[in-house]
């Protein structure tokens, strides 16, 4: 299923609800992208880019484009006070030195114990690994975006991962059109279910067994 | 080896010229594919390239097919790795090591060694003959200043490359640059091509 | 872990702090052992260093001293590697590789590997728990800019330790600095010492 | 033998013959620092310092040394246009990407296949390796400059070190105040010999076998 454009913005709107003032947050490219949009200016966020800015700034206005200021998926961005640009080693020495509170990535499957896949579809159109295996395993929490099933209906997240994996173990929560999921020991933890879907239909939808939290949320 | 990520900071008269002039069996070194018909992806485009070490190939179609049908041989490498091998080869060191247990199941299924307590590949430094290179400032002894994110991987190729060319918006008189500022020093550049016309 | 190249770069204020807090036992970092009363050598002469990693000692003779008395254990490492190895440590790679045929015979004698047809050791990436760096300038986001040939190991000291704490002659707002000329960014700096009085 | 101001000076002088305009230089600590001194500035040499300078120009006049722009033994210095600041990976880097024309070093002790030690004196005074071992592999040509004999009066040109080395076969030309030595395959050949010392003198003071030059020169 393709989502529309109000379930990408809920998708990173309800995402925006993981991060704190002052954190250093990388936004893959995709849905990871419309978070910033979400987040106050106030906050003092420091949005990293893999190709060398660290405090990336929101879209700028159409017709104000700097050419030479683009984020890693090569869109027109701006900086905010405090920014600063290096080379790719720096940006990714960042990520190693698991300097980043929050990493928002996009995924083609989920496993229940939050193995990520999002590099290749075996056999269809090759990606590349790009930087989604770094960031995976180095950020300190990875917050995985994307919809809940496929063009097709297939559920994304699933009991075992049929494409190749990008990192183990390294999915800390997933958000979707459809629900919240958390990554527990003791497996996937089911916390919010999103408006209008229902509890039976994420259920459905999910590939793997689900924990429901005593605190499920359904949102409005 | 070309800098550059997307178009941004893609040297782009360096590629056209590489285009014109007819080069081909092109062994290419870069972070990305471009894409079909913009950046070193035009290269691709036309049949020019036989091999492509890179990072990521989404933004090529044409790359993709190419290297489903065998024509392209493409050797992906995570990203922030792929950018650390070009350092090693520019600051001339033989390789690096790098955490084996990152690195998924993109891999070729090669054993790790163990290294300090933990699994390690040792990865070779990435060095070519030729790097092209995008800069907004150059002094006439090759020092070279770049544009915000148009840095990218530039420096880098500037430095792992036996024979560095640099397409630049200006070239100012040596002595101009802010020596603070200057980026790549200019003993690693060894031709320049002004983007308002004129060589050096 | 301590940046500056002799005197130049030193943070001399928090070396005269380490000194009056009565540190001791400290294990350091740093590319020589200064003078015996100016930059790190003034730990050295109080005896407060039990370890020292480094390149060089020719300038502190007392640091010569204490080595050959066995009070203080100190290692040697060709100052290019050492550099690189620091600066390993910056950007979290376990390691690098150096082409064995470089280092004379000041080696401990241990075994090459044979990589891509070279004879070449495996040198572990320095981090430490604690960095003292000098810089000119920051800002409130802990942005530094560094000056001149003060700059030497001070931008990777920054990245190689797991608290980094910088000694600088003035912080500004932030949005004050220019962005391209920020050779460390603030996310790598924990604390700043302002040598004009005032913390942050 | 203490060398004094006037022979040091005049090893520097016939060492700066050996570069030519538009050369990148590495000057080390002690006699080859005085070298700078004796190449004109229109020659465009860019002398290099391993702290992180390319482009050191001269010693700066009394009152007006900027305490953060030295060379790498700490002297006080000035640039010159062009020049660039950098750390001191990149300034290795440089080494080792063959970069430099010519290293200018001291050295303890040099044999007969140019191999080098500089390094440490066993039993008494330690050094340290600094950048001695990986300027000396890496120029492309490395230049001695030292004393011809010990302060006891022993020859530092010997068959064989007994000092441990700095770098193997790195040495391509030795000079003096006795005499100017190039290491060649076929041994050391005697190429120069400093007034007011004779030929006699400079083999009596050499611990290795010599070839003399057919076109020895007795310099005045």
């Amino acid at each position: 299923m393709r989502l529309t454009m109000d379930q990408r913005n809920m998708i990173a709107r309800r995402a925006a609800k993981e991060i704190v003032p002052g954190m250093a947050v990388n936004l893959g490219i995709g849905i990871p992208e419309l978070v910033a949009d979400f987040i106050p200016n106030e906050w003092h966020v420091m949005f990293h880019s893999v190709n060398g800015i660290l405090g990336v700034g929101p879209t700028p206005i159409q017709g104000e484009e700097d050419q030479h200021i683009s984020n890693a998926g090569g869109a027109p961005v701006t900086i905010v006070p405090g920014a600063s640009y290096f080379d790719s080693t720096v940006a990714y020495g960042m990520i190693r030195r698991r300097k980043l509170d929050v990493a928002f990535i996009g995924a083609l499957q989920v496993n229940r114990r939050g193995d990520l896949a999002n590099w290749i579809v075996p056999g269809t159109r090759v990606h590349g690994i790009g930087g989604g295996a770094e960031l995976a395993f180095y950020a300190k929490k990875v917050i995985v975006l994307m919809s809940h099933v496929t063009l097709s209906g297939e559920p994304k997240i699933r009991r075992e991962c049929t494409f190749p994996l990008t990192a183990k173990g390294c999915v800390d929560l997933i958000v979707t059109e459809r629900a919240v999921i958390e990554v527990t020991p003791e497996g996937l933890m089911l916390t919010e279910v999103m408006y209008p879907y229902s509890l039976q239909d994420v259920i459905y939808h999910t590939g793997a067994p689900l924990l429901i939290s005593e605190h499920l949320q359904m949102v409005e | 080896m070309y800098g550059g990520f997307g178009t941004i900071g893609s040297p782009a008269l360096l590629i056209d010229a590489l285009l014109q002039k007819g080069v081909r069996d092109l062994t290419l070194i870069g972070i990305d594919a471009g894409y079909p018909d913009v950046g070193i992806g035009k290269l691709i485009s036309h049949g020019r390239v036989k091999k492509l070490l890179t990072t990521h190939i989404g933004s090529n179609p044409e790359a993709g097919q190419q290297m489903m049908d065998g024509r392209l041989a493409v050797t992906f490498c995570p990203q922030g790795i792929f950018a650390e091998k070009i350092r090693a080869g520019g600051v001339g060191i033989p390789g690096i090591l790098v955490d084996a247990r990152m690195w998924g199941e993109a891999t070729d299924g090669r054993e790790a060694v163990l290294f300090e307590g933990k699994p390690c590949w040792m990865e070779p430094a990435l060095t070519a003959d030729v790097g092209i290179v995008y800069a907004k400032q150059a002094d006439t002894y090759g020092n070279l200043i770049y544009d915000k994110s148009a840095r990218n991987l530039n420096p880098l190729v500037a430095m792992a490359a036996e024979i560095t060319i640099a397409e630049v918006e200006e070239i100012v008189p040596a002595g101009e640059l802010d020596p603070e500022k200057i980026v790549t020093p200019g003993i690693f550049v060894d031709y320049m091509v002004n983007r308002s016309g004129g060589n050096s």
